[in-house]
Order: structure tokens, then C-alpha cells, then sequence
């Protein structure tokens, strides 16, 4: 029971925020709404038991990008500027769009997805067993895209320092 | 390495030695050199082959030779000649050879010029010895694509439209040409693509021919100037250099005749004889109708590009006529208009880079100031018009001859018809000279002019010396060209 | 009301982890479509990455529990949203120095 | 007979040569050159004739002799054209007055081009000219005769152009040109269609004894004729472009543009009697297989030589009226050739054409010469420039007079027994062509004097050329004209000379449609009828042009339709103006242009302007705007989504 009342509240705060996220007049709130986000989002992977995720969630996105985001902002805006939005008749077209969407795929969830509500037990995740998932090239062993990242990081990181250094 | 290869590699390696050159006078150098060599090449064929024949050779080609190049599509490279592609291949060596002379003050980017030019001959030759049918098709674009940056790069006057419109209505042809040629391949049940073969075979079933008959035909019929497809011919050869248009008139147009004859008619013979009517009336119409449409035009190219019109749909017209004489006719024609075509054009271009003008309104008594190119001209005018002693004389009437010896009179009113069109083409040939090379000088300035230098008179020469010679002596041309078209029309009549 | 109901009654289902990845991703979707700036762009983009996320962990969760392809598919992505991240904030800056302006609608000029 | 290859190979070098070095030469050189080859080839033919007429006869008929044929082009089996010559009776006469002509214009132009720029051409032309032309009468088929047929119309294309830097003889030969060559197309259709049913081009096949390959175009009919009288038909009417018979004569008159020594050769003695020439040849078919062609022949020749002959009457430039009296005098051969029958005395019409075509030759080119020696004194063609010069140049006007009293068939100068054969042989076909010849006989003595005393008597030039007041400009004030150097003045004595004695020849021992020999008889009452005519004429000339005098203008004011008209030669040129420019030009050719622009290429065009259109519709998908792209993904992913799911 607990379980539930615990997602329900996520839920709602992932629902509520990624709202507001959107729809706030102001970028530095609709940063601070992300956060929420993806802070709820962090607390799904450890309802579903996914320990590391929870982990890397809150690390990567909470701490790194959300940084990023924050110093960007600070940056790029002026303080107290209203961020611009879209003409009213594209914000209805799109808020209309949206929810045709949502509606679409709620159908689909809805009519074809079979309630699954049984969580089977599952044993914990050792760092260990993901270590050597990732340092295997076997079967269900993630070594090639685990390189891959790293060289996309590092491209990243010279990239990133190539484009925003000052010229 | 086969004795016929030699005529693409002499190309590439004028290609070659083009890269390698800096000046102009390099340039001029290797452009001289190579095209003399095709030209000793060719001749040295014709020799070769003459004998050959002469010591009792019956094989429908001669110097074949094969080789796989790309496998899993059985992808061929094999070549071959009989006399209709000697025929051609002298030609192509005349025109490239006059070609050359005819752009020696070529500018700008002369040594571009030259490549592409050399790319083109590259196309040009290899299409007329190969004898796969994809190995043909690679040439024949490895031909057209070239024509592009030299229309669009050195033409003059709407050269980019004119490039474009060229390029994209013969690719558009070239189109069909592919589906026809794999719609041959794949229905014929041959293992290879080469043609001698899948005419041996003689197996495509005659629905298969239905299709493909008339996309092949077609598709060649486009470069070929058949009637509705023609009107990249007037654009293009007027915004084309002048060699490039000799090139283009004189040889490229003759792969469309060639490739329609080669390829659809005879590969598909039972879809031939039962569209022959609709394409024989195409034909007729191009004929009198290019020759009407030569006498309206001012532009001298423009006229000039009418009345190949005119000239080239008489050779698709005696093909599909389908007896030995009228295609013996066909192929005299091609080279026969070949030369005296390329003739004008150099004409038209020398005479353009004295007057800056092609208007034939703005020009008159070119005689007076520069004899060599209005005799000249006089000389074409006359051979376009079908004067004995010149080659369009004996290819005319070969035609004319060969198509009246049909019995029904559908085929004879149709030949009457185009009969009528040699009145029509003295008509805008004597309209012509009589404006520009004869009466009064029309432009004070004009009279300053300076006559043929003499890298002209080589090209203008040696194009007249063609003329004559196979308008005066057509035997041995025509009865080499007669033995070779024997087995097509053997295919067709069976 | 049934569905309300097997909402709260029973253990969570699948259809609860979609539903909300559902509404995030479509808050991002209308984020996206109406924001002009190019940070609040980003902001979209990254609701929609973690939708994403949340479905491949739900779906591996409920579906596949002894499996990690969902987990790992979710790990990569949240290590390429930090890339992506990264370099979009480098280049936005980069744009700003120069236009001044972190607007999309502007950004025709680099067409030119 | 090896050595008659000479007299067509020596004229083509002499061309080649001369053409090739053009102005390498000194002028005299080339003239020199040109006119000595023709001397070569004149004594040549007329060794040939020799030689000919004594040594071929076998068993009182002549044989024909081919001393040479190659095969030049092969169609099929039974087709070819082969190039070869073929001496016969008429081939040999042809020959002889080809050469004799040409020899005496080469000499006369030698004084009357001098100074002219082009002279060397002048004289390759004519080489040219004399080479095509022979090669035509010697023909052994009738292929290699449209060869050289179509190879004397550019001769003459070129020679009528000679002034090329003058419009008006650019615009004459072109005329000729299109005119004969429209003609010599249905001469081309018209060997088609008898090659096709008789499977041979050969003359000797074809007008052999007992020719058995007309059997196979026999029963077969096209609209009402049989084929082979379409042929021949058709191939008549390429003689009758080559021939100026109506309505394609009128190339003939404006073709006197070109210089007048050319106007003797070509369109006056050999040229134009290319088309009699043809029919001669081909007799034996147009007798035995198509005589409704051949009848037909005559009424065409009938009308041409009425028409011509008064149009001759009105004209006022002396080369013109010589042009129109041409036409008439071909005319004449074509209806003896029309009337004439086959064997013995049923043959006379073909021996008086060709007898005719002989005599014609010769005193029609001592007119020209003649006409040419005027124009070169006075540097006018008109009449009215003219006058009283028979005390400047006797020698012209002798000669002159000789060859009008030869043409108005007055014995015993050679036009009267040639004509005087005509008319007998046409009385004898029908009294109607007969009475008609024998006026339009009449007519010509008319015109001739008219032309004669308007140039020898009447007003004094001098006069003249003080009342007018311009007296030539350009040549001095107070030029007397003067008498011809012996370079002209020689071929005139020589023609007339011959124009003398020629009516005395038994032309009949050497030329007859069978080869045979045929003894001409004078008719009496037709030669009496025809004199009393001439003579008649020849006053009424004298009266009215001898002195000055207003009658003729009294008598052109009475007839004003009738003179206007023929002034304007019936409006003839009108007519064929109206087709060429209205017809073909604007109702044929400008819209062809026009749909080729318009309707084809613009349909051309319309595919690549729609692509492009569609191009630049799906262009602005492509805006950049990251947003927009979203919306159409998004509806994409939607559109896809839905249709799996429905589906």
C-alpha cells in the first residue's frame, strides 16, 4: 500500500510539474519545475527497484544538467525578463495537437496494453553484475555501446569547448 | 589487350597527358596527337577489317573479345565490329579530329575543355565497338554527361537552359533506354547481356517485346531527334561550342540511330514489324516537319539543328523501313549527315566568331570578305540538299530507293512524303546562302573581316575531303555497310 | 471508474508508469511546439527524453525482470541526454555572443 | 570508242583544277586553260561523230555503242546506278552541239568577262557546267541522268548567281534552283515509281526491242491511270522544270540575271533542252507504253509556245524577250516530240525536234552572243536604250539578222527546215496544233523583228542618249558604242556561219526514233504556208519598229488588258509568289515554328516547369523552423500510428 500512495505522489508531482514546466512565464522556474521532474522521475527508477538508475538520475540530470541549465540561463537572460512565448492561436493549435496526442496514445495504453500489475520479485542489482554486463561482449553484455558513449562523450566534451570558446 | 580497346584507351590517355600539360600549346599538343592517332586507328580498322572480310571472315563481328566485369549481373565487357560500327567509328575519328581544330582558340579553361572532351570521345567510342548491352549503356551516358558542362560552361546564349534541357530530356530517354535494355535482359533468359547472344537466343516473348520495343526505340529515338522528343536538338546545338555541337550532331546523334537499329530492332524484332507504322509516321512527320521548321528559323544554329531534324528522323525512317537497302541507306546517312552537319557547325561557328552574330538577317555577302568559308558553306549547303558527288546524294537515294521497294502503299506515300522534304531543305539551304554568303554586304563592318586561319582550313578541309570522297566513291561503303546489315534484316524478315 | 478504482486498489500497474511518461511527454511535446526560446526548447526535449526513460524501465521492469536491456537503454540515454545537453548549451551561448538573442525564429539567419 | 571517257574526265579536272587554285592564276591563264579543254573536247566530239556515223551503222540502222559503264552505287540486286556512257544518234549530236557551244561562249567570254572579279571561277563553273552537261546526254540510265541532271542545275545555280554580290541574281538563281528542283522531285518519285515495276534503270532495257519489264507494272492502276503513266508523267514534269514548259517556266526569264555568255550556253541552247533531251530518250516508252502521256506532252508544248510567244511580243528587255522566245522554241521540240510516231514517215516529229533542238542551239546562242555583244556597247538591257546601232556594229547586226531570219523560218537559213518538219508533223497529228503552231510561228518572226529593228534601227542611239540625258555616267559622257574585239565577234561568224549552212544537212541519214534512216521531205504547202506567214510578220514588224513610230503604242493602248497582262507575263510569278510566300512560308512553315515553340517544346518545358513548381511547393516544408518540423513529425508519427492501428 505504501508503494502506491508513494507513486501516486511522484505521480502527481511529475504530472503537476512537467505542467508548469512548460507553461511557466519565467525560465528560471521552468528549470526549477525540471528539477522537480526529473527528481520525481529519479523516484519511479527506485520504486521499480532500479537502484543505480536512482543513482545516475539524480547525479547526472538533477546534478550535471540541471547546472548546465541553471548557469545557461543566467547567462543567456536578462533578470526578471518574461520568456516569449508563441502567438495565442499557435499555443491553442499546439496545446490541441497535445492533447489529440495524448488522447491517441491514451487510447492505445488503454484498448492494448495488458494490466500487468504483478511485480515479480526480483534479486538486487549488484554494482558487480553491472560492471561485467558492461565489460562483456557476449550476449545481453553492453561493451561496444559502452565505448560508443565514451567516444560520444569525449567528442562532446571537446565540442562543447570548441563552440562556446571565446574567439 | 584487344586490338579495339585501343580506341577508348587513346582517350584516356590524352586525358592523361591533358592533366599533365600546362599551356595551351601542350594542350593543343596532345589534343593533336591523340586525335591523329584514333584517326591512323580508324583507318588502320577499316583496313584490318576489309581484309578480314575480304579473306572470306563471315562472322557477324569481327576482333570480338570479352571480359567479365562486374559478375553477379553478368556484366560484360565485350566488344566487336562489323561494318556499320567501322562506319561509325570512322566517323566519330573524323569529327574528334575536327573537333579538336575547331576549338584550338577554345576560352576559357581550355584544358577542361579538353577533358570533357575527351570523356565525351571516351563515350562516344566506346558505345560504337562494345557489344553488352550494359557496357553500351555506361558509354552512352558516360557520352551525355559530359555534353552538360560544356554546353552549360563554354555555350553561349541561354547555355545553362539549354544545357539543362538537353541533358535532362536525354537522360529522360536514357530512362526508358535502361528499363528496355534490363526489360531485354531479364526476358530474354540469356546469361550474358550481349547482344550477339541474345539475338541467337531469339526468345523474348513477343508481350515483353510490346514493352520494351517501344521504351528502347524511344529512348534512342530521343537523341535520335524523333518528332515529339526533338526540341532539345534546336536549343541545345545553339547554345553549344562549336566543337562540342560538331561532336553532338555529328556523332552523338548518330548513337541514337545506331542504338535504336543495334538494340531495338534488332533484338525485338516481332514487336518491330508490328510498330514499325506508328514510328514510321513519327519519323515521316520529323522529316518534312524539321525541314519546314529549318525554313522559318533566323539563327543559323537553329536552322542548322532543324534540318538535322530533318536529316536524322530520314535515318530512323529507312530503318524501320526494314529492307537491306533502306537501312544500307540509314547508316550512309548518319555519316553522311554526320559530316556535313559537323561541316556546318564548324562553319557556323567560324563565321560566328568573325560576325558575333548567328542572325542571318544581320549578315550578307559573306563571300566577299571571307571565300574560304563561303565556299565552304556553299559546299555543306550543297551536300545538305543532296547533290551528286556529295555524300548526302548517295545516302538520300539509297534511302529513297530502298524504301520505295516496298509493295504496300502506305510505306510508299509515306516515302513520297519524305521525298518532298529535299524541295523544302533547297528551300532553306539556298535561303541561307543566298542571304548571307551571296548579296550585298549587310554590316560596314563586316567588310574588315579576316578569312579561315589555318587550323581552320585543316578542320573545314579535311570535313569537305570526307564529303567528296564518299559522295563520289560510295561502292566500297556501301556494300561494307550492306554485308553488315544483312543479319539484322535477316532477324527482322524471319 | 473501474479503471480509477484498479488505479489506487491494486498493486501499481503498467499503465500508470505509461500514463505518466504519457502526460510528460506531451507537456514536452507542447513545450516544444510553443516555447521560442531555444533553452525552454531543451527543457522540452529533455521531458520527453525521461518519458522515454520511464517506459523502457517500466517495460523492463514488468515485462522482461531478469533482463537489463530497458535498464542499459535507459543508462545510455541519460548519458547522451548529457551530452546533447552539453553541447546545445555550448552552441546556444555560442548564439547569444552572437545574436544576442537565444530565439529560434531568429536562427533563419544562419541560412544565409 | 575508250577515248570518249576523255570528254567527260578532261572538263571535271579542268574544274577542279581551276576551282582549286581559284586566283592563284592570272585571269587570262585560267581562260586560257578553260577554253582550250573545251577545244579538246570539241574536236573530240566531233572525231566522236565522225567516227560515230561512219562506223556504227549495221544493216542501215545505228547501234548504240557503250563504250564504258562501272557500277557507282548498288541498291539491290536488280538496282543500281551505274556510270557509263552511251553514244547513240542523239547522244552524239548532243554532244556535238554541247561542245560547240560551249566552246564558243568560253572563247566569247573570254573578251566579254575580261576585268570581271571572279573570272577564274567564271571559267571552273563553266567547266563544271559543260562536264554535268555532258555527262547527261551520254547517260546509259536513267539514274546516272538525274546525277548530272541535278549536277547542270547547280551549274546553272551557280552561273545565274555569278554576280553574287547582286540581289537580284542571287534571288534568280535561287528561283531557278527551287523551281527546277521542285520538278526534278517528282523526276525523282517518277524513277521510283518506274524503277519499282520495271526493276531496272537502264535505258537500253527500257527502250529496247520488245520490253517485257513493263509487264509487270501493266495491270496495276493509281486513280484511274495506270502506274506507268503516272511515271512518265512524272518524269516529265522534272523535263519540264529543266525545260521552262507552263507552269514551271518561270524560272527562265529571271535567270537572265546571270552574265550573258552563260545565258547562250545554259539556258538557251543546252540546259534547257535537257528536258526535250529526256523525252527523246525515253521515246520508245512514252510511244509504246503511255502515248496518253505523250499526247499530253504535245497540248502542254502547244500552250508554253503560245503563251511564251506572246508574252515575247511585250517585253522590253532584249534578254527577256530572248528568254520568253526560248520558251516557245522548246516548246516546239516538245510538240514535235508530242505528235511524232514512231518508224519511217510516222517519225518525223521526233526528227524535226531533234533537228530543231540543233538548229536552235545554234542561232538561239548566236542570239544571245549577239544580244551580249549589245549589252557590253551599251551597257543597257532595255530597248529603249537602244537603237540605230547597226552603223556601230556591223558584224552584230549581220549576224544578227541571220539568226532572226533563222528563227522566223526563213529559208534557207536553218530554222526553216527544222521548224517546217515541225509543222508538218503536227498538221499531220491534228490541223488544230498545226494552225496553232504555224501562228505561233508567225508571232515569233513578229517578236524576233521587233527585237531586231529595236535594237539595229529605229532611233539613233546617240540621239537617244542625249534625249534621255544621261548618256551612262559611268563610262563618259558621249560613249560611242563600239564593235566586239574577235574573241566575241568570232563565235558570232562562226555561229551564223553554221546558222547558214546547218539547214542543209540531212539530219534525218543520222537522227531518227529507230536509228534508221528517214529522208526528209519538205512539204510544200506547209513550207509555202509557214514562209508566207513569216513574211507576213516580218513586215508588220518592219512597219511598225523600222522608223520610229507610234503605232505599236496605238496598238498597246487598244489591247491594254491583253498587253498589261502579258507585260506582267499573266501574272504568273504572282501566282507562284502568292504560294510560296502565303502558303508555305506563312501558312505552312510559320506555324510549324510557331507549335514547335509553343506546343512541343513548351509541353517540354511544362514537365520541367512542373517539377520545379512541385520543387518549390515542397520547398518551404524546409523552412528551418525547428518547430514546424515537429508538427509535421508529430502528425507523421500520428498518421502512421493510426493507420497500424486501423489496419
Amino acid at each position: 500500500m505504501a508503494q502506491q500512495i508513494i507513486f501516486y505522489v511522484l505521480a502527481v508531482i511529475i504530472t503537476v510539474f512537467s505542467i508548469l514546466a512548460v507553461t511557466s512565464k519565467q525560465i528560471i522556474r521552468s528549470a526549477t519545475y525540471l528539477l522537480f521532474v526529473l527528481l520525481g522521475t529519479a523516484g519511479l527508477y527506485l520504486l521499480l527497484g532500479y537502484n543505480y538508475l536512482f543513482a545516475v538520475q539524480i547525479a547526472v540530470y538533477a546534478g550535471g544538467i540541471m547546472v548546465l541549465f541553471i548557469f545557461a540561463i543566467l547567462l543567456t537572460n536578462k533578470p526578471g525578463e518574461n520568456v516569449k512565448t508563441e502567438l495565442p492561436i499557435r499555443r491553442i493549435v499546439a496545446g490541441l495537437t497535445s492533447l489529440a496526442g495524448l488522447a491517441f496514445c491514451g487510447h492505445i495504453i488503454y484498448w492494448n496494453v495488458k494490466k500487468i500489475s504483478v511485480l515479480t520479485e526480483m534479486a538486487d542489482i549488484t554494482p558487480q553484475q553491472l560492471g561485467r554486463m558492461m565489460m562483456g561482449t557476449d550476449k545481453y553484455q553492453y561493451l561496444l555501446p559502452f565505448e560508443m558513449i565514451s567516444i560520444l562523450l569525449l567528442a562532446c566534451i571537446v565540442g562543447a569547448i570548441m563552440v562556446a570558446r571565446k574567439r | 589487350m584487344n586490338f579495339l580497346s585501343i580506341f577508348v584507351l587513346i582517350p584516356v590517355l590524352m586525358m592523361v597527358g591533358l592533366f599533365a600539360s600546362n599551356n595551351r600549346k601542350q594542350l593543343l599538343t596532345v589534343m593533336t596527337i591523340g586525335a591523329s592517332l584514333l584517326m591512323i586507328m580508324s583507318a588502320t580498322l577499316t583496313y584490318m577489317y576489309l581484309t578480314e572480310r575480304a579473306a572470306g571472315n563471315v562472322a557477324e563481328m569481327l576482333f570480338m573479345a570479352d571480359t567479365v566485369w562486374y559478375a553477379p549481373f553478368n556484366i560484360h565487357y565485350s566488344v566487336g565490329v562489323d561494318g556499320i560500327s567501322v562506319a561509325m567509328l570512322i566517323l566519330s575519328s573524323i569529327i574528334v579530329f575536327t573537333g579538336v581544330f575547331a576549338s584550338w582558340k577554345i576560352d576559357p579553361l581550355p584544358k577542361e575543355f579538353f577533358l570533357w572532351f575527351s570523356l565525351l570521345s571516351i563515350g562516344v567510342y566506346g558505345f560504337f565497338i562494345t557489344t553488352d548491352l550494359f557496357t553500351m549503356f555506361m558509354y552512352y551516358e558516360i557520352a551525355l554527361i559530359p555534353m552538360y558542362l560544356l554546353i552549360g560552361i563554354w555555350g553561349t546564349g541561354r547555355k545553362e537552359y539549354s544545357a539543362m534541357k538537353l541533358t535532362l530530356m536525354l537522360m529522360g530517354g536514357s530512362a526508358l533506354l535502361l528499363v528496355g535494355i534490363l526489360g531485354i535482359y531479364f526476358s530474354s533468359g540469356a546469361t550474358t547481356m550481349n547482344l550477339l547472344e541474345i539475338a541467337k537466343l531469339h526468345n523474348i516473348p513477343v508481350e515483353m517485346q510490346r514493352y520494351f520495343f517501344p521504351l528502347t526505340f524511344m529512348g534512342f529515338g530521343v537523341l535520335g531527334a524523333l518528332f515529339p522528343f526533338h526540341t532539345w536538338s534546336p536549343d541545345g546545338h545553339a547554345s553549344a561550342p562549336t566543337a562540342v555541337s560538331m561532336l553532338h550532331a555529328g556523332v552523338l546523334m548518330k548513337l541514337g540511330g545506331y542504338g535504336a537499329f543495334r538494340v531495338a530492332m534488332y533484338l525485338m524484332p516481332e514487336a518491330a514489324h508490328e510498330m514499325a507504322w506508328i514510328f514510321l509516321i513519327l519519323t515521316g512527320i520529323s522529316v518534312v516537319y524539321g525541314a519546314f521548321g529549318a525554313i522559318h528559323q533566323t539563327d543559323l544554329k537553329y536552322i542548322n539543328a532543324y534540318s538535322s531534324v530533318s536529316h536524322c528522323g530520314l535515318v530512323l525512317f529507312a530503318i524501320l523501313m526494314m529492307n537491306e537497302t533502306a537501312t544500307t541507306g540509314a547508316i550512309m546517312q548518319m555519316l553522311s549527315h554526320g559530316l556535313m552537319t559537323a561541316l556546318f557547325f564548324a562553319l557556323i561557328g567560324m563565321i560566328y566568331g568573325r560576325t558575333h552574330t548567328r542572325d542571318i538577317r544581320l549578315m550578307g555577302g559573306l563571300m566577299k570578305v571571307l571565300p574560304f568559308l563561303g565556299v565552304s558553306y556553299v559546299i555543306a549547303g550543297m551536300a545538305s540538299l543532296g547533290l551528286p558527288s556529295l555524300s548526302g546524294f548517295v545516302a538520300e537515294m539509297t534511302i529513297f530507293v530502298g524504301s520505295f521497294q516496298h509493295t504496300d502503299t502506305f510505306h510508299r506515300v509515306l516515302t513520297i512524303t519524305a521525298v518532298s522534304s529535299i524541295v523544302i531543305t533547297a528551300v532553306y539551304i539556298l535561303k541561307v546562302v543566298g542571304k548571307i554568303i551571296f548579296g550585298p554586304i549587310q554590316d560596314k563592318h563586316h567588310e574588315e573581316l579576316t578569312d579561315a586561319v589555318w587550323y581552320e582550313r585543316v578542320a573545314v578541309s579535311v570535313l569537305i575531303v570526307a564529303i567528296f570522297a564518299m559522295g563520289s566513291a560510295p561502292f566500297w561503303i556501301s556494300s561494307m555497310i550492306g554485308e553488315s546489315v544483312i543479319p539484322v534484316i535477316g532477324q527482322l524478315i524471319k | 471508474m473501474e479503471f480509477l478504482t484498479s488505479f489506487f486498489s491494486g498493486p501499481v500497474p503498467v499503465e500508470a508508469y505509461l500514463a505518466v511518461s504519457l502526460i510528460m511527454f506531451f507537456a514536452g511535446v507542447y513545450g516544444f511546439l510553443t516555447r521560442k526560446s531555444m533553452l525552454m526548447i531543451l527543457v522540452s526535449i529533455e521531458l520527453m527524453l525521461n518519458a522515454a526513460d520511464i517506459n523502457f524501465v517500466a517495460f523492463n521492469r514488468y515485462l522482461y525482470p531478469g533482463q537489463f536491456e530497458g535498464f542499459y537503454f535507459t543508462l545510455f540515454t541519460i548519458a547522451i541526454a548529457a551530452c546533447e545537453t552539453a553541447v546545445a548549451i555550448a552552441i546556444i551561448i555560442n548564439i547569444y555572443r552572437n545574436l544576442t538573442s537565444v530565439e529560434v525564429g531568429n536562427l533563419d539567419q544562419m541560412k544565409e | 570508242m575508250q577515248y570518249t571517257i576523255l570528254i567527260l574526265v578532261l572538263p571535271l579536272l579542268s574544274f577542279i583544277f581551276l576551282g582549286l587554285m581559284d586566283s592563284k592564276f592570272k585571269p587570262k591563264t585560267a581562260g586560257l586553260i578553260g577554253t582550250i579543254v573545251l577545244g579538246i573536247i570539241t574536236a573530240l566530239s566531233y572525231y566522236t561523230a565522225f567516227e560515230y556515223f561512219t562506223m556504227y551503222k549495221v544493216e542501215g540502222v545505228y547501234q548504240k555503242v557503250i563504250p564504258f559503264e562501272m557500277e557507282w552505287l548498288r541498291f539491290t540486286d536488280l538496282l543500281s546506278i551505274k556510270l557509263g556512257i552511251l553514244i547513240d544518234a542523239i547522244s552524239v549530236m548532243m554532244l556535238v552541239v554541247i561542245s560547240t557551244v560551249s566552246f564558243m561562249v568560253n572563247l566569247y567570254s573570254l573578251s566579254y568577262m575580261d576585268g570581271e572579279k571572279g573570272f577564274q571561277r567564271y571559267y571552273a563553273f563553266l567547266s563544271l557546267f559543260t562536264f554535268s552537261m555532258l555527262g547527261l546526254v551520254v547517260a546509259t540510265n536513267i539514274f546516272q541522268m538525274y546525277i548530272f541532271w541535278e549536277l547542270v542545275g547547280v551549274s546553272s545555280f551557280l552561273l545565274i548567281g555569278f554576280y553574287y554580290s547582286k540581289p537580284s541574281a542571287v534571288a534568280a538563281a535561287k528561283k531557278a534552283f527551287i523551281v527546277t528542283r521542285f520538278a526534278d522531285m517528282f523526276f525523282l518519285i517518277g524513277i521510283l515509281v518506274l524503277s519499282f515495276y520495271t526493276k531496272t534503270f537502264d535505258f537500253g532495257v527500257l527502250t529496247g526491242e520488245n520490253p517485257i519489264v513493263f509487264a509487270a507494272g501493266a495491270g496495276a492502276t493509281f486513280m484511274g491511270f495506270s502506274v506507268l503513266s503516272w511515271a512518265m508523267a512524272l518524269i516529265f514534269i522534272g523535263g519540264a522544270g529543266k525545260s521552262a514548259m507552263f507552269p514551271l517556266q518561270i524560272w527562265l526569264p529571271d535567270a537572265m540575271e546571270g552574265p550573258t555568255p552563260v545565258s547562250a550556253l545554259i539556258h538557251a541552247a543546252t540546259m534547257v533542252v535537257a528536258g526535250v533531251f529526256l523525252v527523246a530518250r525515253l521515246f520508245p516508252v512514252y510511244y509504246f507504253q503511255t502515248p496518253e502521256v505523250l499526247h499530253g506532252i504535245a497540248y502542254v508544248g502547244a500552250f508554253t509556245a503560245l503563251f511564251a510567244a506572246v508574252i515575247a511580243c511585250v517585253q522590253t528587255d532584249i534578254k527577256r524577250v530572248l528568254a520568253f522566245s526560248t520558251i516557245s522554241q522548246i516548246a516546239f521540240m516538245m510538240v514535235a516530240l508530242g505528235v511524232s510516231g514512231y518508224e519511217g514517215h510516222e517519225g518525223t516529229g521526233y526528227m524535226a525536234s531533234m533537228f530543231h533542238l540543233f538548229t536552235h542551239a545554234m542561232f538561239k546562242a548566236l542570239l544571245f552572243l549577239g544580244a551580249g555583244s549589245v549589252i557590253h556597247a551599251v551597257h543597257s538591257n532595255e530597248m529603249k536604250d537602244m537603237g540605230g546601232l547597226r552603223k556601230y556594229m556591223p558584224i552584230t547586226n549581220w549576224t544578227f539578222l541571220i539568226a532572226c531570219l533563222a528563227i522566223a523560218g526563213i529559208p534557207p537559213f536553218s530554222g526553216f527546215f527544222s521548224k517546217d518538219e515541225i509543222l508538218a508533223a503536227s498538221f499531220e497529228f491534228s490541223p488544230l496544233i498545226g494552225w496553232l503552231m504555224t501562228f505561233i510561228a508567225a508571232l515569233t518572226a513578229f517578236y524576233m523583228f521587233r527585237l531586231y529593228y529595236n535594237i539595229f534601227w529605229g532611233k539613233d542611239y546617240a540621239v537617244k542618249a542625249a534625249a534621255h540625258g544621261h548618256g551612262h555616267d559611268d563610262h563618259g559622257h558621249g560613249h560611242t558604242p563600239h564593235e566586239s574585239p574577235f574573241a566575241m565577234a568570232f563565235p558570232l561568224v562562226f555561229l551564223a556561219a553554221v546558222t547558214c549552212v546547218a539547214g542543209f544537212i540531212p539530219f534525218g541519214e543520222f537522227v531518227s526514233a529507230t536509228g534508221a534512216d528517214y529522208h526528209i521531205h519538205i512539204d510544200m504547202k506547209v513550207a509555202i504556208t509557214s514562209v508566207v506567214v513569216a513574211l507576213i510578220s516580218i513586215s508588220v514588224a518592219t512597219i511598225m519598229y523600222r522608223k520610229p513610230s507610234t503605232t505599236p503604242d496605238k496598238l498597246a493602248a487598244s489591247f491594254s488588258g491583253l498587253f498589261k497582262a502579258a507585260s506582267n507575263r499573266f501574272y504568273i510569278d504572282e501566282v507562284y509568289l502568292f504560294i510560296t510566300r502565303k502558303i508555305v512560308f506563312n501558312s505552312i512553315s510559320r506555324p510549324i515554328a510557331w507549335f514547335d515553340r509553343h506546343v512541343i517544346d513548351a509541353t517540354m518545358d511544362g514537365f520541367a516547369n512542373t517539377t520545379q513548381w512541385v520543387s518549390i511547393r515542397i520547398k518551404s516544408f524546409q523552412s528551418g523552423q525547428i518547430q514546424q518540423y515537429a508538427y509535421v513529425f508529430l502528425f507523421g508519427t500520428l498518421l502512421i500510428a493510426a493507420l497500424i492501428l486501423i489496419f
